[in-house]
């Protein structure tokens, strides 16, 4: 397999988490690729934000869209062509505030892509803001005596909202984040994973994290299971918190067809039209 | 001569629809037909008035003065009472006797009453069926026979369908004791089985899937709704798909990733619902994505008037999304041309890579025409066939005309070699992100060409109507044309008519030869924006700027009186 | 004489606050500052500089080419080699010996390292203090001495205290030892320690906030965000709340909120979040709620370039929002003008219950001027004594110039028989919902006539700046003007900078004066969209449109030999 | 207490769940001007869509805003001014579709502002298309082959989101309706009532609404128990599924002042900044 870097300058600053994630991603894309996936057969895209620069070092296919959107593009690149994998890079600012909307629906739709969020508790590039991730209290730029806002829980929210793949993973287990991806990505229907991810710069909890982690070796029973987990006060869960089958957005619109592998021909738009 | 028919009456009842099938009835028999709806904004009740205006020469807009008022309620017959022509012979009010303001009666044998709730309640039905009674009556005016009334209903109605066929001729036998028949002979030797009744909206729905469209992408909008509703029911014939997305920023941004995927997409709404879209819309600016958007106006501000008319817009889509990028910006001025438009600024959106803005309004996008046949018009090249070598592919390679080659990724002629990145920041060719000077200016000065070139482009189409040729100049965009046309028909001194297909880039070739002329210009807003543009290019003498904002549409005559008045000063 | 220091080096090493520590100082001994930061969308790593320059007139804008140079890093000592004025004496390039270029050497006795970084390993710190060399450096080329580094330090600098000063001594001696000192003396009798550093942001956040700011409403974005974090720290003292919403959408529409319930409101953004507002923007004009609009521009679109600097934004502000409503757009020409215009700006839109938009860009937004005194500014009324009966209010009352009086549920004055309705529909007086087309054209017609008044009302401010009294015009607004006014130091040949402060309305009146001359046109952007407005409505003669689009400033004395070149065609 | 009504012609369709619901909040604000609550005090806002007619049928302050942007609107007229009871009327298109993230942030912010939902389970307004409590197969314009998208489950949502008061009510029982309606209004905090809707022009579920309501007593102890009752399959239960206190948004951001009262005169602010 060729290589997945690009030429461009990281940015990231040392230490970040989104070192770990990226190469979560790259090990994910190379498992795929042994396993048949083309890599021409794969688009990502991205929000804005830290978490947005994967898209400038990752050598694939994609559109680095606007802050919040990256589901939306998402889902129009997976309906055009259903034959892509499409994986949306988001961060907690991107696609749980201005997105917020977007990331939901897609899950409702149970569209056929994979959201991965950057959960560093803050808007990292914008310089280390709350964001809807951020605990009462964080102290940023915009909430200088600290937030007054809870954050959402964003497994417990994705479930309500109908994914149908939700895990959570941690950057620095790029290898189990890595195998979580290629589970998402081969899921049929909107996977979510959260990942969390430490902001060196403004939100550095590594440490704190690296302890309370603990791995789930099944994915829970129920969905209450799986929410009492996800939102376990002492330890933060890692793994599948739910995996069900429900008919994807794209085929419930077109079943197994590919829509522009069926394109009428000129003539032959014109003659229906005259029908 | 034109002769129009009124039907008034309560939403929810099928006014529209009854006016549909006498629209409908009246082309196949050869004549043109024009249809305008003028609706509130609710479900059920309130006050709906339908028009058919239709004659031997193509109808451009609806009359509101007209031959045949039906009123199916009280209300209907007191707004409507002085909409009768009273120079024309053969003109009727028939109002419903059960449901008629106080003291209101027949004054001049014109008015006539006939006791449709009573009607229709002997017949025990539901009531909703009222509207029969409108086809009814003109089909009785129109001088038909009923077993083509019958045979017209069967056709039309799926529901209630003997229920119907009962109360309709119950109603026409009345209506034919009272004698009301215009003396329109049908027309001789036109019958037209294969025209059909095209409106605006399906028009730029069709014109732009002609041109190969793939995929639309909505949030309902009054009044560019009905293009999503169209082509969501033409999925299994058409292989279209509409998306109803969960808001109009969904929309524009589901759009623009299909079209990565390399599918022909376009997206509509009306002004609120195209505000929503302005960060996509500069965003399909900078990556460089063929994005056509309709833009279905109706009057503004904010949430303004639903359901009526207006051209607000014309700024607004002129200088739509933050930061510099290209665009063209066009309105039909009239239905059939919307359909070839549409397919044009496919065309132009994806041969330059840019999103194009096609500007309509409700008068045109709802209003409907008898329409014939479907020209063949430009088609999309679908750009799946590039150089074979694809690995050094760059996404924003930097072109002569600013034009870079597209690649879709999952497409057949495209490799695991190829990386193809498209990018809302700055980039380089390769579609990375930058903030150097050097990097920024190549992009800018390659984008700055390409809209050049897609400006030039413009000019293999017909961007500028000129209708007569002699008189005064009245300029007009839009739906504003279709009112001028019919109303030239009833002025004694000759204009021509300047229309404007194409706003953006301004035709300034085509209108050179004005410079410096006495001109009037017609639009419907209340600043004279179109006005003001033209001045901005070309050094009219605007004599007049007729402004209508009342969200109504000119009765055609009433516009020529007023043209003359202008043209005369 | 202007001087300038520039110091490089890898962002989150405290580059900017080393630069506003020595602007705050040279400031308080009574020098005119320019402080401006050049730095990339990342938090730590690649490549940042600031620039403070000074001298003892007010310096408008930072100069490039520069005095002293201070490399904390590598990739800064390559970036800046050639910055350094060749023509002045006492200049130097301070560059870190341990993170040096290869082969980088003093070749002329004015490049010098100073192993910055051994040495802050021999005090065995974190690292995070090497800015502190540039302090010290600094001090030592302004020949201040070592106590008031250390008292200065002491001051500004909470953290790390005893490390950084012990640091900043050590680094200091070994400068001392260089003999860099650049021979500036002291001014004289000119220290203002009232003085204070004051950067555009800061400037428009205070100027909104003295004429009665209550809320600002915004979600962050570059160039903007700096407005919501400084009136988000001055909650307490200052009783403003500074609300980082979930979204431009949100943020917008949370601020007319407020505005029905009686606040001074404003939001603000850059190009891609103001995009977002637009159809809220819309609902002002419709509402007529005087919504304070703050647009930071960068270059565009889409996302752009997020920390670089651009005028693109021009066309789309003065016709943004779907539908037909009246705005002023202004845009201030200096960091002082901001503070008073953004006062006047928010009085003008309480007024006459407008939206209005303050038009800033980058490099007037983050850059900061020495500033000493708060003016007076225009007040915006409450509003909250009215007639005493309101129970016949109606809150779009038809009034002569189309200014309808407030008032706010909840208030002291509004009793339970008032009803007040704000409606994002058409409405009647009462702020009910219509369809009509008498009403619709009763209030579209009441709100031209307000939007006349408020093009009226402008006339009351400064609208142009003219500098100069001799010479081809210069026309410029916002930060160009400030490039101007710093180049004209330099240019051999008369001009005058024509700043167009208020740019919706255009000053017409101001600016008839200049109609038929030649002229230069001088801005940010690559469509020359400013030269175009003003062709639309002064028959200028644009010998030149001076066009950068790469992001940064001009450099003063590049602009002044430029100037001179067109002025001279 | 004065009229609550207005001279607006109603335009609702005969029959309308809409009618129960405004007589409801006459009820409700009757009993609580009773209470004391001043008509002058009361602020309303809505979205756009069938339901935000009921803005032009009451003699409330207020403001008839954008489509979607209900709780915005809402949320800005109460900072300002805390004084107000702020009660927002949204559309299940309006306040779940296009105004999503609105909604789910003034849960998450626990504003202390109402949110009637009149879910009609269509976009009634603009002719009945599917909207995103639609069930699955609806059938209207924009999805003539049925929707294929999963519905929201607005309960269980708004609660996930941060609600702390949730409730269900029918516009066919307006006394309950309005007994709800004041509590969720006197409830410190966001307070959401999902309010079943019949349209009888595209979604008459009249009938079916009647035969399966049922009235809860009492508040469910826990929180999954709300979330079964909300979503039983069976029976549509009415009432209040979820009460908790939690500080609202502006008691976090200044306590007890009224922002309004505490202005700074001009002379004072000139004085603060050359200080
Ligand atoms: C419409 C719009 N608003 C604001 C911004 C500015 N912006 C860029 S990134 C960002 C937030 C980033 O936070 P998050 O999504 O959590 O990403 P992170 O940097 O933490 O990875 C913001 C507000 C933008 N680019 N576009
Ligand atoms: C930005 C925007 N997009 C679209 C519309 C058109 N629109 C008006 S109401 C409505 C949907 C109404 O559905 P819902 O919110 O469920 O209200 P209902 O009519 O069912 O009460 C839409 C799409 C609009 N007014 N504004
Ligand atoms: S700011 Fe935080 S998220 Fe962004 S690159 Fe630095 S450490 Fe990573
Ligand atoms: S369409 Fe439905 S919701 Fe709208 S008024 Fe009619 S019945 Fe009520
Ligand atoms: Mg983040
Ligand atoms: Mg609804």
């Amino acid at each position: 397999m060729r290589d997945l870097s690009t030429n461009k300058e990281n940015t990231w600053c040392t230490g970040c988490g989104n070192f770990g994630i990226l190469n979560a991603v790259k090990k994910a894309i190379t498992s795929m690729n042994n396993d048949g996936t083309k890599l021409a057969d794969i688009a990502i895209t991205t929000g804005i934000g830290c978490h947005g620069k994967i898209f400038d070092y990752l050598a694939l296919n994609g559109i680095y869209g606007l802050h919040g959107r990256g589901t939306a593009t998402a889902s129009g690149i997976k309906l055009a062509n259903p034959k892509l994998k499409v994986i949306s890079f988001g961060g907690d600012g991107d696609s749980l505030g201005e997105g917020l909307e977007h990331t939901l629906f897609a899950a409702k739709r149970n569209m056929d892509i994979t959201l991965v969020l950057h959960n560093n508790g803050n808007y990292g590039l914008t310089t280390g803001q709350f964001s809807p991730l951020s605990r009462v209290g964080y102290k940023g730029l915009s909430t200088p005596s600290g937030s007054i806002e809870r954050p959402f829980r964003p497994v417990p929210l994705l479930l309500e909202a109908g994914a149908t793949f939700v895990a959570r993973g941690f950057s620095a287990k790029p290898d189990h984040l890595a195998d979580l991806m290629v589970q998402a990505v081969n899921h049929k229907g909107f996977s979510f994973i959260e990942v969390m991810q430490p902001c060196v710069s403004y939100n550095n909890n590594y440490a704190d994290l690296n302890q309370r982690i603990k791995m789930m070796e099944i994915i829970p029973q129920t969905c209450s299971m799986a929410i009492e987990l996800a939102s376990n006060e002492e330890h933060v869960y890692l793994g599948v918190f739910a995996k069900h089958d429900y008919p994807s957005f794209h085929e419930g619109l077109y079943a197994d067809i590919s829509p522009l592998s069926i394109r009428l021909a000129r003539e032959e738009r014109i003659a229906l039209l005259n029908n | 001569m034109v002769y129009s028919i009124l039907i008034g009456g309560k939403a929810g009842l099928g006014i529209k629809k009854a006016a549909q099938v006498i629209a409908t009835t009246l082309l196949h028999d050869g004549w043109h037909v024009f249809q305008q709806d003028d609706y509130q904004s609710l479900i059920k009740g309130g006050h709906n008035f339908s028009i058919v205006s239709f004659g031997t020469e193509p109808v451009n807009t609806g009359y509101s003065r007209v031959n045949l008022i039906i009123s199916l309620d009280k209300r209907s017959a007191t707004e409507h009472e002085n909409d009768l022509l009273d120079d024309s012979p053969g003109c009727y009010h028939i109002y419903n006797a059960d449901d008629a303001p106080d003291g209101f009666a027949d004054k001049d044998g014109r008015h006539i009453s006939i006791p449709l709730d009573s009607l229709l309640k002997q017949l025990s039905s539901s009531g909703s069926v009222v509207s029969m009674a409108a086809i009814a009556i003109a089909f009785s005016w129109l001088g038909w026979d009923a077993d083509k009334m019958q045979n017209t209903i069967k056709k039309e109605y799926k529901r209630d369908r003997e229920e119907n066929i009962q109360y309709a001729i119950h109603v026409f036998s009345i209506a034919v004791t009272h004698n009301i028949n215009s003396g329109l002979a049908r027309l001789a030797n036109h019958s037209k089985p294969k025209s059909r009744l095209l409106s605006g909206n399906q028009a730029i729905a069709l014109g732009a899937w002609a041109a190969g469209l793939d995929f639309y992408y909505a949030y309902p909008m009054t009044p560019a709704s009905s293009i999503l509703h169209y082509l969501a029911l033409k999925q299994s014939t058409h292989h279209i798909y509409a998306i109803h997305a969960e808001s109009e920023l969904a929309a524009a941004n589901m759009a623009i990733g299909s079209i990565v995927a390399g599918a022909k997409t376009a997206v509509g709404s009306s002004g609120g619902g195209f505000a929503l879209m302005q960060e996509a819309f500069s965003l399909a600016g900078m990556v460089e994505a063929p994005l056509l958007c309709i833009l279905a106006s109706r009057p503004g501000p904010a949430t303004g008037v639903s359901t009526y008319t207006a051209q607000e817009d014309l700024a607004f889509a002129l200088h739509q999304g933050h930061g510099e990028f290209g665009r063209v910006v066009a309105a039909p001025d009239s239905i059939e041309r919307a359909y070839s438009l549409s397919a044009e600024l496919l065309c132009l959106a994806w041969e330059y890579q840019s999103p194009v803005i096609l500007l309509s309004d409700k008068h045109l996008s709802e209003s409907s025409i008898d329409f014939e046949q479907f020209s063949s018009v430009p088609f999309a090249d679908d750009y799946t066939i590039v150089a074979k070598d694809n690995n050094d592919y760059t996404r924003y390679s930097d072109t002569e005309d600013g034009v870079s080659p597209l690649l879709f990724p999952g497409s057949d002629n495209v490799d695991d070699g190829t990386v193809i990145k498209w990018n809302s920041h700055e980039h380089v060719a390769l579609g990375l992100r930058t903030d150097k000077a050097r990097d920024m200016i190549i992009q800018k000065d390659k984008r700055n060409r390409k809209s050049h070139s897609l400006h030039l482009a413009t000019k293999r189409y017909k961007r500028v109507n000129i209708y007569g040729d002699r008189g005064t100049p009245v300029f007009a965009y839009g739906s504003s044309v279709m009112e001028l046309l019919e109303a030239r028909k009833y002025c004694r001194k000759d204009f021509r008519i300047v229309s404007l297909v194409y706003l953006l880039p301004f035709p300034q070739d085509e209108l050179n030869s004005f410079a410096s002329s006495k001109a009037l210009v017609l639009e419907h807003n209340s600043s004279g924006s179109f006005a003001t543009y033209l001045q901005q290019h070309l050094s009219l003498e605007i004599v007049k700027r007729i402004l209508r904002y009342d969200g109504r549409p000119f009765d055609p005559k009433e516009l020529a009186v007023l043209l003359e008045e202008y043209l005369d000063a």
